[in-house]
């Protein structure tokens, strides 16, 4: 058993260490699957603060994910094409630059997620999971249908967007970018689990009734969480996109927000790095598993099933045992 | 549009709800007795169909396939049932949601490598094909008539099984409190057995009845597991009477909408604009319409009030 | 009668479940420095007025005062704010943390907000000095860095109050929290909700009797709904009336 | 000895060829598991054959499943160009999956060859000199359609198709050659397996023909529920509802139905003649269209490295342009936006014994290119 402060820094330096170690020997394509496995898991951490700290369980983040993946092929779509993306009742510019890219993406997961949020929240258990499950339905078949922005064929941006002072080409360069968001959305994640709101919010989750009775509203704490969470999945959301240079409601479907749980309870859910580590280890599977077997879901489905049947608290718990009581 | 038309419309959008309905039963029940949420529900719908297209083909007799279909299911559902779920019960929602993923994933590609990748043949026979004419000169193909029966009889079965059976007076007092049938001298988990694999047959039904229509293929699961869903979260989940009634207003929201949106779109706009966004706004009309309802009731039509 | 205005008062409380009247006509008061006890059968619907109290159930008619303010409109987390401090039957903690966030969680809903990020609670030395007094105050200081859930069962009833002090509450409504205690946990549970009275007056629902009797400065019968009798111990020991519809004949 | 006599027939070939000694790597991304896996599987099936009947053993050919999902596709996409350095693209079978892969790899100096999947965005504006649509524009076969229901006398058509871009298209195709009026247009919902009130639609609507397009198990769906409603307005659709894949599960619903394909199985050229008989033995089953592409994409790539490598890219691109080989279409040939211009038949189903097919029962469309064309310029 060790630490889980030190499991968390030596993941993060394996995932940082592999893909410079790949710039080295000149193996890009290692690379590009770090920064799958750093986007995946920052999307699967947005859902842990929902998941892990607030008991939301949303079988519907790909919502969020998609949302945040659209800001960025529509932005780019029109600044690829020099059309604006509304000319009426004012002039709205598409750009390439990802940092505007990034702040569209959040600010329209995050109102999606408000409204969302606000509507599930009046139901708990089962039929918050349905629910949610149901609004990624609507958005999944919206924009299948939904001829604007390539309906189903989805929408293809050629060069990926630009961040000052990098070539976001260079696959270590937007490897990059996107660690260093992790890190960043890590970093949020463990000051918001220690603040006063995470504590009000943990406790929310335990028993909702004691919060209120020392004069908070659960479903206030709860809703801020997701919109949170809703934020963050749906920045990964547009780095996916740009890792792709491509979009497509596939990005909406309800095996999307599946998968994202999945990384979340492969790696522990409610543990810092559970994501990270479930995300990682998702990515190898598919790339290894993928390269033996055509029927390598066979595979993935059985250690899904050992880990929830054996493995409880995920791997990060298999590893460092039970959550350490604070202080 | 004719009040035949409309007519065909409301007896297929019955027709879609009673299949839904098969599916949605069993959903609701393994839910309301033993608190699990299976996602797994849609794969024995699948095995369901599998089963019956091998049996019709070596037999070429559509009621054994039928039988076939219904055993293959519950087989499975219990062995399933004795291995893996039996494990959850005392999990929350969320390791059951993981567990019945991965089972998804397993029957999928487990039965693509048993079967191939091309759809199965299976048909209806010839003495159910073709159409009838009803009263008012409406033509209707006659196993479509006959999908509704069953599915109306398994649902007639259904209520007097819980209410006058003894093995239905076990089920409500498991969904109303699991200490009071250990007290009763029940088996509980010879009972939660039983009840997955009746819920596992009736799946396995609606795949072989509706797969005799549409097409045997991997994957034919999961679209309608996600429907069944819906029709449980509106009718209130441990309701059978509300799994039914959920059932009907999918079934009808779903193929009215499909047929009326357009049309209704088509006095503000031009055709062609009508026709996308109308279909676009009938494939999310059931989800509208379950949000509507959750919002106004939040445990569902029938669900037991929190 | 008395001549300051109660802390809490309710006047008229109705409410019933369709034929059932679970809360008939209940009219009583709270006065500063007491601790004013509710006792009846079961089911003679103490729970439910305990609910119309706290904001849980909306009453059908009547109305709820807190320092002369009506606060029959307002919900659970309002009526906390506004100075009710309520203990649970079943002890309602947040079980997987420690004692002391668990009282963290009371002095953060008291002083108002808890919509800060980025400073940890635990760092936050003005809430962690007013939960410290609170467990100093109940005797739990030394189980501070203890799992809720590792706690007995008496420690969770001391747990509860120690929550409720940190809220600074202008009235505590307590609902059975002898409820399976033994003879010694009620003994000293008995001895801290005396000396909590100086704080703040006391509504307590109870089923123990020698608690009660030995707490109570008044006490109300509530039977079917009903609230058949108001008076000190020794008034509702001698009152005829309690012991027909309440005692029963034989006591 | 083994590597002596590699080194010998390397030589060889050399000597033959008239290339360099390096070999040439070619990158398959295709559908190889989940829904529509099987028509991934023909594609690489016909690919291989042809590779193998070629006897060349300097063409790898690295393949790998997208599992028909956009973003793996691209994933797969970057490994073949970053790590596996190949010189060729080819087998994505989608339109969506070849929007997210194509213009990506063409862009960065690949050769792509499509053996299925051909968008209208890829053969208009959006054409590049590196892209090769060996099978189709994706209308050309909804063109037919159209075109054959005008041969046909029809002109009061019920038309309908999913609601996605290629089922927008289709209907578009079909009613850019089509000349009469239509008595209804219905998009439907995206893997909807239940047609009862589109049926229902078409009974009321007094069409004379029925146009559709429903892939996979939409199309199987549909098939067996129209043949049961009783309606018996004739029905046409391209041939992705009639590949020999699906008309197995279709059984006798689909027998009679006419369907526009490029090719068929009694195309009679001694090329296709010795595929489908090869085909059949090899593998155990009748070929599909899908095969057939496959086949013609790998016969097309063979007959262009006979002249050039790609490294030389100039000298590859023109032996592509050139198109000499033999297709088991019988006459091919590349438009100027590199999409095919070639026949295209109407179709029968039938049955021969136990096994449900197609049969040749004109010609739709005859040395037919597409409308993009025009739009194109490298």
């Amino acid at each position: 058993m060790i630490r889980e402060s030190y499991l968390n820094a030596l993941v993060l330096f394996l995932l940082l260490a592999v893909p410079v170690w790949a710039t080295i020997i000149d193996e890009p394509f290692t690379i590009t699957l770090a920064t799958r496995a750093v986007i995946f898991a920052l999307a699967a951490v947005g859902l842990n603060i929902a998941l892990g700290l607030g008991g939301l369980v949303s079988l519907g983040h790909a919502v969020f994910f998609g949302i945040g993946g659209y800001a960025m092929g529509i932005l780019a779509h029109h600044a690829q094409t020099y059309t604006p993306v509304m000319s009426l009742p004012f002039l709205i510019e598409g750009t390439k630059s990802m940092p505007v890219i990034w702040l569209v993406a959040m600010a329209s997961s995050g109102l999606a997620a408000f409204a969302i949020g606000t509507l599930s929240l009046r139901t708990t258990g089962v039929y918050f999971i349905m629910i949610t499950l149901a609004f990624g339905q609507m958005f999944y078949f919206f924009t299948i249908s939904w001829p604007t922005y390539g309906g189903e064929d989805g929408l293809s941006v050629y060069v990926r967007n630009e961040f000052p002072g990098l070539n976001t080409l260079v696959p270590i360069h937007f490897f990059a970018i996107c660690f260093i968001i992790l890190c960043l959305v890590l970093l949020l994640n463990a000051l918001i689990a220690k603040s006063p709101f995470g504590l009000a919010l943990n406790a929310a989750r335990q028993m909702p009734k004691r919060v209120q009775a020392v004069g908070l509203n659960p479903n206030r704490l709860k809703l801020l969480a997701f919109v949170i969470s809703g934020v963050i999945a749906g920045l990964a959301g547009a780095l996916f996109a740009d890792l792709n240079r491509f979009v497509s409601p596939t990005m909406f479907s309800w095996q999307m927000s599946g998968e994202i749980m999945v990384f979340v309870i492969l790696g522990g859910v409610g543990r810092l790095c559970g994501p990270v580590v479930g995300a990682v280890v998702f990515v190898m599977l598919e790339h290894f598993l993928g390269g033996l077997s055509e029927y390598w879901h066979v595979y993935l489905g059985a250690l899904l099933l050992i880990v929830v049947l054996f493995a409880r608290g995920g791997l990060v718990g298999l590893i460092v045992g039970r959550v350490d009581a604070h202080d | 549009m004719s009040i035949i038309l409309i007519i065909e419309q409301v007896l297929n959008g019955l027709q879609f709800g009673v299949m839904l309905f098969l599916m949605a039963a069993g959903l609701t029940l393994i839910f309301g007795v033993m608190g699990l949420i299976n996602l797994a529900h849609g794969s024995l719908y699948m095995i369901g169909a599998f089963a019956a297209a091998v049996i019709a083909g070596l037999t070429g007799s559509f009621i054994l396939a039928i039988i076939a279909a219904m055993a293959a299911a519950a087989i499975v559902g219990a062995l399933v049932e004795m291995v893996v779920i039996r494990k959850l019960y005392g999990s929350d929602h969320l390791d059951q949601v993981l567990a019945t993923f991965a089972l998804i994933l397993i029957f999928s590609e487990g039965t693509r490598w048993a079967f191939g990748s091309f759809p199965l043949f299976l048909d209806i026979p010839n003495y159910l094909s073709g159409p009838v004419t009803l009263p008012g000169g409406i033509k209707y193909p006659l196993y479509r008539l006959i999908l509704i029966g069953v599915g109306l009889f398994v649902a007639a079965g259904l209520g007097i099984l819980i209410s006058k059976t003894r093995i239905g007076i076990q089920i409500r007092a498991g969904e109303n409190d699991r200490e009071m049938i250990a007290a009763l001298g029940v088996d509980i988990s010879k009972l939660y057995t039983i009840i997955f694999a009746l819920g596992a047959a009736l799946a396995g039904l609606a795949g072989a009845l509706v797969g005799a229509i549409q097409s045997v293929q991997v994957g034919m699961g999961e679209p309608v597991l996600i429907l069944a869903f819906v029709v449980i979260v509106i009718g209130g989940i441990g309701s059978i009477k509300g799994a039914l009634i959920g059932a009907l207003l999918v079934g009808l929201t779903d193929t009215l909408g499909g047929i009326f949106l357009p049309e209704l779109l088509k006095l503000f706009m031009d055709t062609s604009t009508a026709q996308t966004s109308g279909s676009a706004l009938a494939s999310m009309a059931i989800y509208i319409l379950m949000g509507v309802v959750l919002i106004w009731r939040p445990t569902g039509l029938f669900g037991a009030r929190a | 009668m008395h001549m300051i205005d109660p802390i809490l008062a309710t006047y008229n409380l109705k409410k019933s479940f369709g034929a059932l009247t679970a809360t008939d006509d209940v009219s009583i008061a709270l006065f500063p420095g007491e601790i004013h006890a509710i006792i009846g059968p079961n089911g003679a619907g103490k729970s439910t007025l305990i609910s119309q109290i706290c904001g849980g159930i909306q009453p059908d008619s009547g109305r709820v005062e807190l320092l002369g303010h009506n606060i029959t409109q307002t919900n659970v987390s309002m009526r906390a704010r506004a100075g009710i401090g309520r203990t649970f039957q079943v002890s309602a903690l947040a079980m997987e943390d420690t004692v002391l966030q668990n009282v963290l969680l009371g002095a953060l809903g008291g002083s108002g907000t808890p919509w800060h990020f980025f400073r940890p609670a635990l760092k936050d030395w003005r809430l962690r000095d007013k939960a410290m007094t609170a467990l100093i105050h109940v005797g739990l200081q030394a189980h501070a860095a203890t799992r809720a859930s590792e706690l007995s069962h008496g420690q969770r009833r001391q747990l509860e109050v120690a929550v409720t002090l940190t809220l600074e509450p202008k009235v505590f409504v307590m609902d059975e929290p002898m409820a399976g205690l033994g003879a010694e946990g009620s003994k000293n549970l008995t001895e801290l909700l005396d000396n909590l009275r100086e704080k703040a007056p006391i509504l307590l629902v109870e089923h123990d009797m020698d608690a009660v009797f030995k707490l109570a400065d008044r006490i109300s019968v509530l039977v079917y709904g009903h609230i058949i009798a108001t008076g000190t111990v020794d008034e509702i020991r001698s009152s005829k009336v309690v012991r027909e519809a309440y005692l029963g004949d034989g006591v | 000895m083994k590597v002596t006599s590699l080194i010998f027939f390397t030589a060889l070939a050399m000597l033959a060829n008239g290339v360099s000694a390096e070999g040439i790597k070619v990158g398959m991304i295709t559908t190889l598991s989940g829904g529509g896996a099987g028509l991934g599987v023909d594609v690489r099936d016909g690919f291989m054959l042809a590779i193998a009947q070629s006897g060349r053993n300097d063409i790898e050919v690295v393949i790998e499943d997208d599992q028909r999902k956009p973003d793996i596709a691209v994933q797969l996409a970057d490994k073949m160009i970053q790590s596996e350095k190949v010189d060729v693209m080819t087998g994505i079978i989608w339109s969506n999956l070849a929007m997210a892969v194509v213009p990506f790899s063409v862009a960065q100096g690949k050769f792509y060859l499509s053996p299925n999947a051909g968008p209208s965005a890829l053969a208009g504006k959006g054409c590049h000199k590196n892209y090769f649509n060996v099978a189709w524009q994706n209308d050309n076969l909804h063109e037919a359609a159209g075109s054959y229901a005008n041969s046909e006398g029809y002109v009061n058509s019920f038309i309908l198709a999913p609601n996605y871009p290629a089922g927008q298209d289709a209907l578009t195709g079909y009613k850019r050659m089509y000349s009469g009026k239509l008595a209804g247009e219905i998009l439907t919902k995206l893997g909807q397996k239940d047609y009862a009130a589109e049926i229902a639609q078409i009974r009321a609507s007094g069409a004379d023909s029925v146009f559709f397009f429903l892939p996979g198990g939409m199309g199987i769906s549909f098939l067996k529920q129209y043949a049961n409603s009783g309606v018996d307005i004739p029905l046409m659709g391209p041939a992705f509802s009639f590949d020999q894949g699906i008309l197995q599960a279709v059984g006798d619903a689909a027998l009679g139905v006419v369907n526009t394909s490029q090719w068929n199985k009694d195309i009679d050229n001694p090329t296709n003649m010795a595929f489908v008989k090869t085909f059949q033995a090899k593998f155990g089953r009748l070929p599909s269209l899908y095969a057939s592409q496959g086949f013609d994409t790998a016969n097309l790539l063979i007959s262009a490295l006979e002249t050039a490598h790609p490294d030389d890219a100039d000298a590859f691109r023109a032996a592509l342009e050139a198109a000499e080989f033999d297709s088991t279409r019988g006459s091919f040939a590349f438009g100027p936006n590199h999409h095919p211009i070639q026949n295209i038949y109407a179709r029968e189903v039938i049955k021969e014994g136990d096994i449900y097919t197609n049969k040749i029962i004109g010609i739709a469309l005859e040395n037919h290119s597409d409308v993009y064309a025009p739009e194109c310029s490298f």
